[in-house]
């Protein structure tokens, strides 16, 4: 039983934080109320630090921090066993970026409770104060975002990702007091839980087709009896649904409003959380369906080959998805790129330009799982591109938003506390707040992946892995995107650089905590740091992105078998 | 190499010690190397001067004294010439060579063209005469260009040393791409010097036009040459003629009758007629008539167009070496349909300057007829004596331009030559025309008599219809006699009279003062400007040369060394050892008793005192000056006037130069024009409209996708089921 | 090291400036552009120029910058890189003197940014490995876009976002076709290098396998990139657009050495990757280039703008370097490889001269200018020089270019009697190939159309009565008034710089002059240093142009499915 | 006594004899169609929310019926979370839409659309 509590030790460490961080909000102290964001830091920390230590991995691993040698490798009774190695990956990235997200969190929702009860109008009523809540939600997403990465069944990861996602929905509603957030909320939940809806049927039609909810026996059952109609019905609605979490096109409706109306350093959190789950989740599923099926180039004639119900076997030596899943996600991915690019080209507001280039990072990402692992090298793993990709996509994007949120113009008419909105308020940032205007330049440089920062080498491998899985017409795709992309994130990286500032739009000043500007300079150096030596990080999505197909199912001494377990008065006639 | 570069340097700063050398017996070929040394050094001190902005004559002194220094140089190396062709070698230039293995074994390529001098007897003939005319023109335009010392001074003479080093580097080149060198080199200072006067809109665009035109022959001249890399694997004159002589090509292949003795002389021909102002591409010289008139007197008369004329002469071991002689025919019928068409415009137009440009034309169409029919000593002889009688020509006619205020139109000056400092000028100009029309006993004479009776002896069967060009030569020489003394009747004797010309006081726009609105021409107290003394100088000198010319038909060329006296004496020996030599056709028809040449002597000098004559009678002034048959009495009219009607069309056709000029920018100019401006629409709207458009589609693609993205949730969830409706409808119909 | 420190010298001048305060600037400039100066003239004497082939002065043992991604950090020249790094280093202090009085607005962002842009040039160059040349290729990016976007002039902001997006997307598409040979170069050699590598001299080697088909693509990718940069004829209309809005030294960078990317790379990366598709297309391209030459030519006929017409005539000159390298023979690819160094020394100056008239006039448009020599003599003199040097008057550097390449097209023809080659004999002249005598002569009437257009211009702006514009500092509007000669001594308004050039403009010019005589008189150097490099992609491209295409029958549509090697 | 077990083989008694997984399933599938047509035609935002419940439950039941053809639990577990989950939501949900209530005094979803473009 240790072995597979084993994984959830960092989920375990963060949510005792949690905990702490809930009961300190609500704490007379003023300082005890600052020290719960303190807490929550410490919590993400322990969480990453576990997560490199404790998880088990498939070979002989020794933990990096302590030197210390693990026991006997996996076995799938204990978790996952295809995308094993991705686990501990994917958590220290949530643990690192998760920090990054948490600084830019100060004051979004306290502001204005906390300077009443400072200027002594208004004394602290526990029943009111939020602060420590809106960590609290913080943390529960980044829990459930970690419990994503180590689900191995099916009824975990639908639980993991409800858990994501259902914080991220009050965030939104209270990030602002303005109607804007509530705007959004209203979108965001509504649309959510149509998406979770869709994915559930998947995850049900899944099981109906394989009897299993463990991915490993899925995997297995795929591998021996091919993908029934029923089980690619399933996997496809599953794929729909996690569309929405990665705002993929035909679901990337509500990512605009949303990120426009919610706080900007709530929309970073949403271009980064609600986007790992879902394409965690998606390496699950996808990875459990196999990429060794017969190669596309046995023409469109195997998507509709056979009588229909027949299953789609594995090929030997087979290097695609199955085809009907791989159009499908060609598609997906095709036009995910095109349209968040074409839409962002006619954006004035900052936010909207960000919300629709994060929908076009999507659709690069996307390239990567159509390729699959095609080799185990870095440049030719499509699982280890996204995972750095990811990686990347975080620290640059977090970056950007981290600059919006440390900005903020005057009060508006209710009285509200304006935000940094269009390219205007953008002028000449460089000259009036040289760091947030140089972040700026580098991350949106870095965004549009231009050769010495990190976006270029983030987008390498997806061009290496799209050209060695033979998808060279969605690699030039991929191409002409970034090219687009050229325009509005030369706009986005210019208009501080170049622009000269004009008088007349309002004074942008900075915002008062100073825990923004931090995330942002964090952000930046990381993007500088890891484009200059980026190599070890590279080598561990190597490593994470290993891909096990046919790991052996050991007959294990108590298998979870997929009869019930005997009843005790089970009488047999 | 570098050693000749070092030898280059000593020699640049002392022009005038090296005089004391000529005594020294001659030190080879390597002395020539001086020539292009000294010259080069005289254009960088003449920008030396320019940049210290010299305010004297120093610039023409030592352009001068330079002249001289290489004049003697030549003359040392012409001494201790011995007639074998020999090689002198400044310093590598393009020269690289590159090994290819083909099947097994590596050859070994190369592209070899030095700063090398290949010093034969035509070389020393040519540069004898550029260099000598050269020092005499330089000493002329000293003063000719007195009235603005200064940076113009300066430009001038930089431009005025940089044509004799261009000159050099083409006649003496070792190499066609040494030889192309001072062909584009000769076309800039050209260019230069015609537009000397910048000033002036017409003699920029002239310029413009030289260079353009010029350049346009050159591509002829490209093109042969680099025909002939391919077809010999060599530029260099000396492998080249030992190739042609052995009669096989790079590869040792027999080239008779293949493409490369019929196709490369054409183009080789078609880069000189671009230079020689020939048949197509003479338009650019009579504008060059814009320029000073030294420049037309040294450049457009004596030297640059002779370089055609050299080239072929140059090349006539290949031009010769087609049976069917196809190039040979060419060049004669162009050379002799230029003269013709030449002297019909000559005989109209007013301008006594174009005058002389139109027959320096002309006179070259004798030149290439003389190439075309087989005797290049004939050529090459009248290109010497034309070089002389037409410098001084244009002396004379440079003084009197200088003199009346730039006035140059005969039916304003009558009786130049009895005017006070004029005198010397009249005599020159007469010797000058004597020359020029072919009077028996004239070097002139002699010249163009080896031509025309060459004419009547080269078999019609090696150049096609030699004979018919003989009659065209003929006629032409008649008409010639005919314009050179109407000039000489109209403007040198007769009654005294003149009108300054326009730019009679402000000389020249450089003094800035007097706008050209408050002088009126008629008002008398103008009085004409004498030529000076260095004019008067270069002008007796001039005319000394032109009379001495004639003697060297009677010397015999190298008799003494024992060869047998090559026909056309002198020049005739030089010519045979040279590249050029030809034993060209000598018993042709014989008229009563009398060889074709000797038989020629009385009819050229038949029909050239007819034309004389004819011109007496039209344009001759009253009394012993107009030999008595002449009744012009004043400058503006004389009988000729009578004759314009009868002739009708054709004198208004010839005096606007058969609109040439018109036709070529109505058939060329004027359809580029409009072909760039639709090329730049083209470039504007089509080519960059694609691009934009390409750069649009994004944008377009956006606006049209924005709708779907209209704020309402219910829209955003029917997209979404949307969606989920079509993957769900490809399920199903993947499972029936 | 010696390249390391090239690139970085100019790097950390051009941070040290951003941070200095603004009257240091220029000074840090100069020091960061002729420090590296002399150190590429001390790295010129170190290079073995005999083995002008071989990599040299790369450090030992290239250290790997990103292992898992394989890119390595090996810097290497060959004589043509170091060549063409000379010309970066020699342009580099001219831009910067030729800017000290042109740019007063910002002048610390101007230099650092000029800097990096020196930087990143050099590091194009030196690139060993493919994603440092790809690297550096883009950034040079940035720098040319901001200089344009800030210091150009009416329309720079439309004109600098055309110049990046067009060159960006065309080199996305080239990384494409260069990751494809990275991944045809390890997994089908069954992993003979130790996993992905993107060195160069490794993936010369592999590629030459790919199937015909694959380098037909890999070339369209390749030409898609390079050829904007180039500007080839269908992709050059950022070209002029860039050029007019560009500030002076922009102007001379991007026409001395930003196009020279696009032939370098070319050179580098299509010659030797993709040979059976380059002699496939080779005469496509010649005929791209040629129409490049006489288009670019009778457009300029048209200008009324001088910098517009400067930029259209380096479309048509490098339309002859583009023909003399696609002649795949020993004259021609040296012809091209010095057209680009010609190029950017000529018509480098050509810019210098037109910016200077524009700081004291403040117009480009050939209407308002006119006799200048009159006031500017000395500026005149240069003028003259430069034009002639680029309409390739011998003598001067443009003419031994110019006729090489058009030599190289000449010759490279099987017209020159076919079945000749397999004599021993081969005809002296001639070489295998697929252009010939007609390209030649439709290019040499290109040489017409230079001249033509070039005389028009100096006939209009250098000679003839001295117009000037209106009023000081109006832009091109209007007619220019006829300065009456009288007063040609008028003070008019100058920018305040003198009439003619100062001490400093002329020091700017007098070295291009110097080297434009030193290379037409005696371009012998720098030809036998090329010969190394030269001839060894030759020899590869003549043995397979030799040997007698398959299917004999029809010479033409054999070459179509020309089986694999 | 019959044994769970033979409850799951023997043939049901004769009134739900005629009910296999088929039937099941179609119940499941217009369940979820019904849903996403109330989501897609209803204004007011709490029946769209029961909608979204709806398609939940329809999951459930498809799986319990798998759950019954596979003679496994592991549907049946899978009902019970997302019959936990669907709590929680409703839960946020309601409090969601009080907060709307509150500011916009309508449940109208088409009050809210001032985000666009």
């Amino acid at each position: 039983m240790s072995g597979r509590l084993a994984f959830l030790y960092p989920e375990i460490a963060l949510f005792v934080a949690t905990c702490v961080v809930m009961v300190l909000g609500l704490s007379r102290t003023l300082k005890a109320r600052k020290a719960s964001a303190w807490v929550a830091g410490l919590g993400l920390v322990a969480a990453g630090v576990l997560a490199m230590a404790s998880t088990p991995r498939m070979g002989q691993a020794s933990c990096p921090i302590s030197g210390f040698v693990y026991h006997d490798g996996l076995t799938p009774a204990m978790g996952q066993v295809v995308l094993a190695e991705m686990v501990p990956y994917v958590k220290v990235m949530i643990a690192g970026i998760g920090l990054l997200l948490l600084l830019t969190m100060a004051g979004t929702v306290d502001r204005e409770d906390e300077a009443r009860i400072a200027a002594g109008q208004a004394v602290f009523d526990p029943l009111r104060s939020n602060r420590a809540e809106f960590y609290a939600f913080v943390l529960f997403s980044l829990t459930g975002l970690m419990l994503t990465a180590s689900a191995d069944d099916l009824i975990w990861l639908f639980l993991a990702l409800e858990l994501t996602s259902l914080p991220t929905y009050i965030m939104v509603a209270i990030s602002t007091a303005r109607n804007r957030s509530r705007e959004a909320a209203v979108k965001y939940f509504f649309l959510g839980a149509l998406g979770a809806a869709i994915f559930l049927y998947g995850f049900a039609l899944m099981y109906g087709g394989t009897g299993h909810t463990n991915l490993n026996a899925i995997a297995q059952h795929f591998r021996e009896h091919g993908v029934s109609t029923l089980s690619m019905a399933g996997v496809l609605l599953a794929v729909f649904g996690l569309c929405f979490k990665i705002a993929a096109v035909p679901m990337h409706f509500y990512t605009p409003d949303v990120y426009e109306g919610a706080a900007p350093q709530v929309s970073g959190f949403l271009a980064f959380v609600p986007k790992t789950a879902g394409f965690v989740a998606l390496l699950l599923i996808v990875g459990a369906v196999g990429w060794e099926y017969a190669g596309h180039s046995a023409g469109v004639t195997s998507l509709f080959a056979g009588d229909g119900m027949e299953p789609v076997k594995h090929a030997a030596g087979g290097r695609q998805l199955p085809e009907l899943l791989r159009l499908t996600l060609w598609v997906i991915a095709a036009l995910t790129m095109t349209v968040g690019n074409v839409l962002a080209l006619l954006q004035s507001s900052v936010k909207r330009v960000l919300a629709y280039s994060s929908i076009a990072h999507s659709g690069y990402m996307l390239v990567g799982l159509i390729a699959g692992p095609v080799g185990s090298t870095f440049t030719t793993n499509g699982v280890s591109a996204i995972l750095f990709y990811l990686a990347a996509y975080g620290v640059m994007n977090t970056g950007a938003f981290a600059v919006l949120a440390a900005l903020e113009r005057g009060r508006d008419a209710e009285g509200h506390v304006g935000e940094a909105e269009s390219f205007d308020d953008l002028r000449g940032l460089c000259a009036s707040r040289p760091m947030l205007g140089w972040v700026l330049v580098v991350c949106s440089l870095s965004l549009l992946g231009l050769p010495p920062l990190l976006g270029f080498f983030g987008k390498l491998p997806l061009f290496s892995v799209g050209i060695a899985a033979g998808e060279i017409p969605l690699v030039i795709v991929l191409g002409l995107n970034s090219a687009i992309a050229a325009y509005y994130y030369l706009r986005l990286a210019f208009t501080p650089l170049l622009d000269a500032k004009d008088e007349g739009s309002a004074a942008i000043q900075a915002a008062p905590f100073k825990g923004r500007a931090v995330a942002a300079a964090l952000s930046a150096a990381g993007v500088l740091v890891l484009s200059l030596a980026g190599g070890w990080l590279m080598t561990k999505a190597a490593h994470a992105g290993a891909y096990y197909p046919s790991a052996p199912v050991k007959a294990e001494s108590a298998p979870i078998s997929d009869e019930p377990a005997p009843l005790p008065n089970d009488v047999h006639e | 190499m570098l050693d000749g570069l070092a030898h280059m340097l000593v020699t640049l700063g002392d022009g005038g010690a090296l005089s004391s050398g000529i005594a020294r017996a001659a030190a080879g070929a390597d002395l020539i190397k001086l020539v292009p040394a000294i010259t080069l050094g005289a254009t960088a001190m003449c920008g030396v001067f320019a940049a210290m902005k010299v305010k004297s004559k120093l610039p023409a002194w030592f352009s001068v004294a330079s002249l001289a220094a290489c004049f003697g140089v030549v003359l040392a190396v012409f001494l201790g010439h011995d007639g074998t062709p020999r090689v002198a070698h400044a310093f590598d230039w393009i020269n690289f060579s590159w090994t290819i293995s083909e099947n097994r074994a590596s050859v070994t390529h190369d592209l070899v063209s030095n700063f090398a001098f290949y010093v034969d007897s035509l070389t020393l003939l040519w540069m004898l005469f550029v260099t000598g005319l050269a020092a005499l023109i330089a000493l002329y335009a000293s003063e000719y260009m007195s009235h603005d010392v200064g940076a113009g001074y300066c430009r001038f003479f930089a431009a005025f040393n940089l044509f004799v080093f261009s000159m050099s580097c083409l006649v003496m080149g070792d190499n066609l791409l040494l030889t192309f060198l001072g062909w584009e080199g000769v076309g800039l200072c050209s260019y230069l010097l015609i537009g000397y006067y910048y000033t002036k809109d017409s003699a920029v665009a002239a310029g413009k036009k030289a260079f353009i035109m010029n350049r346009i022959g050159d591509l002829g001249f490209v093109l042969g040459l680099m025909s002939t890399y391919v077809a010999f694997g060599t530029l260099e004159y000396d492998r080249l003629f030992d190739l042609i002589g052995r009669g096989v090509d790079g590869a040792g292949q027999p080239i008779t009758g293949t493409w490369v003795v019929q196709v490369i002389p054409f183009l080789f021909a078609i880069g000189a007629f671009g230079k020689s102002a020939q048949i197509f591409f003479y338009v650019w010289l009579p504008d060059a008539m814009e320029g000073p008139t030294p420049v037309s007197a040294l450049i457009h008369a004596a030297t640059m167009v002779t370089a055609g004329v050299f080239l072929i002469a140059r090349l006539y071991p290949l031009f010769a070496a087609d049976d069917a002689k196809l190039a040979l025919s060419f060049v004669a019928w162009s050379g002799a349909l230029t003269a013709l068409w030449a002297a019909t415009i000559e005989m109209a137009i007013f301008d006594i300057k174009r005058v002389m440009g139109y027959s320096t034309i002309s006179q070259l169409g004798f030149m290439f007829a003389g190439l075309g029919l087989l005797t290049p000593t004939g050529a090459a002889y009248h290109t010497f004596t034309h070089a002389f009688f037409k410098a001084t020509l244009f002396l004379g006619v440079g003084a009197v331009m200088h003199g009346f205020g730039g006035q140059l139109d005969l039916r304003r000056l009558s009786g130049v030559a009895w005017m006070r400092g004029f005198g010397l000028v009249g005599v020159a100009m007469l010797i000058g025309s004597i020359n020029l029309s072919g009077v028996p006993g004239t070097a002139g004479f002699f010249s163009k008599d080896m031509i025309l009776a060459q004419g009547f002896t080269t078999p019609g069967t090696t150049i096609w219809g030699a004979q018919a060009v003989g009659w065209i030569l003929l006629v032409t020489a008649g008409m010639t006699a005919y314009y050179t003394f109407r000039t000489y009747f109209r403007v040198y004797v007769g009654p005294k009279e003149f009108t300054p010309g326009e730019d009679a006081h402000a000389h020249d726009d450089h003094h800035g003062h007097g706008h050209k609105e408050d002088f009126d021409p008629t008002t008398a107290e103008f009085d004409p400007h004498p030529p000076g003394a260095p004019m008067k100088v270069a002008i007796g000198l001039g005319m000394a040369l032109t009379l001495l010319a004639a003697i060297p038909y009677f010397m015999g060329g190298h008799a003494a060394r024992g060869e047998h006296a090559a026909p056309g004496g002198w020049v005739g020996g030089m010519v045979a050892h040279s590249s050029a030599a030809y034993n060209t056709p000598h018993e042709g028809f014989s008229f009563l008793g009398l060889t074709s040449h000797a038989a020629m002597y009385f009819i050229s000098a038949g029909v050239g005192a007819v034309g004389l004559l004819i011109a007496a009678y039209l344009h001759g002034p009253k009394g012993w000056q107009g030999l008595w048959i002449g009744n012009r009495t004043e400058a503006a009219t004389s009988r000729a006037d009578a004759l314009v009607p009868l002739l009708g069309r054709v004198v208004t056709f010839a005096r606007n130069k058969w609109y040439v000029d018109e036709i070529y920018d109505f058939l060329i100019v004027k359809p580029l024009w409009v072909l760039s401006h639709v090329l730049y629409f083209i470039d504007q709207w089509v080519v960059d409209g694609l691009v934009n458009l390409f750069g649009a589609a994004p944008g377009m693609t956006g606006k049209a996708i924005r709708p779907t993205q209209n704020g309402e949730l219910h829209g955003y969830a029917a997209w979404m089921a949307g969606g989920l409706a079509v993957v769900l409808l490809v399920v199903i119909l993947v499972a029936t | 090291m010696l390249l390391a420190a090239l690139i970085l010298i100019p790097l950390l001048f051009g941070v040290l400036i951003a941070f200095a305060p603004d009257g240091r600037a220029r000074t840090l400039a100069g020091l960061g552009t002729t420090l590296p100066l002399l150190l590429g003239a001390y790295v010129a004497t170190t290079f073995d120029w005999t083995t002008g082939e071989r990599m040299q002065l790369g450090p030992m043992e290239p250290a790997a910058w990103m292992k898992p991604l394989g890119i390595t950090l090996s810097l290497g020249v060959d004589s043509v890189a170091l060549l063409l790094v000379l010309l970066t280093l020699l342009l580099g202090p001219i831009c910067v003197a030729a800017s000290a009085t042109a740019i007063t607005t910002r002048v610390r962002t101007y230099y650092a940014w000029l800097l990096v842009l020196q930087a990143a040039m050099t590091g194009v160059f030196c690139a060993r490995d493919l994603i440092v040349f790809y690297i550096c290729f883009e950034f040079t990016l940035i720098p040319m876009f901001v200089l344009i976007s800030l210091w150009g002039s009416t329309n720079r902001k439309k004109a600098a976002i055309k110049f990046f997006l067009f060159t960006f997307t065309g080199s996305v598409i080239a990384l494409a076709g260069l990751v494809y040979v990275a991944w045809y170069a390890t997994t089908t050699s069954g992993g003979k290098f130790a996993g992905w590598t993107f060195d160069i001299g490794v993936l010369e080697s592999a590629a030459r396998t790919m199937s015909a088909k694959q380098q037909a693509f890999v070339l369209l990718a390749l030409m898609a990139g390079f050829a904007v940069k180039v500007p080839l004829f269908p992709v050059h209309t950022w070209l002029p657009l860039a050029h007019t809005e560009a500030p002076t030294a922009g102007s001379v960078i991007l026409a001395g050495v930003l196009l020279k990317l696009g032939t370098y790379a070319l050179y580098r990366f299509v010659l030797p990757f993709v040979p059976l598709a380059v002699v496939e297309y080779a005469p496509l391209i010649a005929l791209l280039s040629i129409v490049g030459i006489l288009y670019g030519g009778l457009v300029c006929w048209v200008q009324t703008d001088v910098k517009k017409l400067v930029a259209y005539s380096s479309v048509a000159h490098l339309g002859f370097c583009i023909l003399g390298m696609f002649a795949l023979n020993n004259t021609g690819l040296t012809g091209s490889i010095l057209y680009m160094i010609n190029h950017g020394l000529s018509t480098g100056a050509l810019f210098l001269l037109i910016g200077m008239v524009y700081e004291r006039h403040h117009t480009r448009s050939m209407k308002e200018l006119g006799g200048l020599a009159k006031r500017m003599p000395v500026w005149a003199t240069f003028m003259v020089f430069f034009v002639m040097a680029s309409v390739g008057l011998p003598g001067l550097n443009g003419f031994v270019s110019e006729f090489l390449c058009l030599l190289g097209a000449f010759q490279a023809s099987s017209a020159w009697g076919s079945g000749v080659w397999h004599s021993l004999g081969v005809q002296k002249g001639a070489t295998p190939g697929d252009l010939g005598p007609w390209f030649a002569a439709v290019a040499g009437t290109g040489m017409i159309v230079a001249a033509m257009y070039l005389l028009i211009m100096v006939g209009r702006v250098v000679w003839g009565k001295l117009v000037l514009p209106h009023g000081h500092g109006a832009d091109n509007h209007g007619h220019g008034h006829d300065v009456p000669a009288a007063d040609s001594h008028a003070t008019e308004s100058t920018g305040g710089l003198p009439p003619d050039l100062t001490k400093r403009e002329i020091l700017t010019l007098l070295p291009l002059a110097a080297l434009c005589l030193a290379l037409g008189l005696y371009p012998k150097p720098v030809l036998m240093a090329l010969q190394g490099p030269v001839s060894r992609t030759v020899s590869m491209y003549d043995e397979m142009l030799r040997n007698p295409r398959p299917g004999p029958a029809v010479e033409k549509s054999a070459a179509a499915e020309r089986g694999a090697p | 006594m019959i044994g769970l077990t033979s409850l799951a083989q023997a043939a049901y008694p004769e009134p739900m004899a005629g009910a296999t997984l088929a039937h099941y399933l179609a119940v499941s599938a217009i369940m979820f169609v019904l849903g996403l047509i109330g989501f897609l035609t209803r204004r007011n935002l709490i029946i769209m929310f029961l909608c979204t419940e709806l398609m939940f439950q329809a999951a459930g039941i498809a799986l319990v019926a798998f759950g019954r053809y596979h003679l496994n639990f592991h549907g049946q577990t899978f009902v019970v979370f997302i019959l936990t989950v669907a709590a929680a939501e409703a839960a946020m949900a309601l409090a969601l839409i009080v907060l709307l209530f509150r500011r916009k005094e309508s449940l109208d979803a088409r009050s809210w659309e001032d985000l666009k473009g």
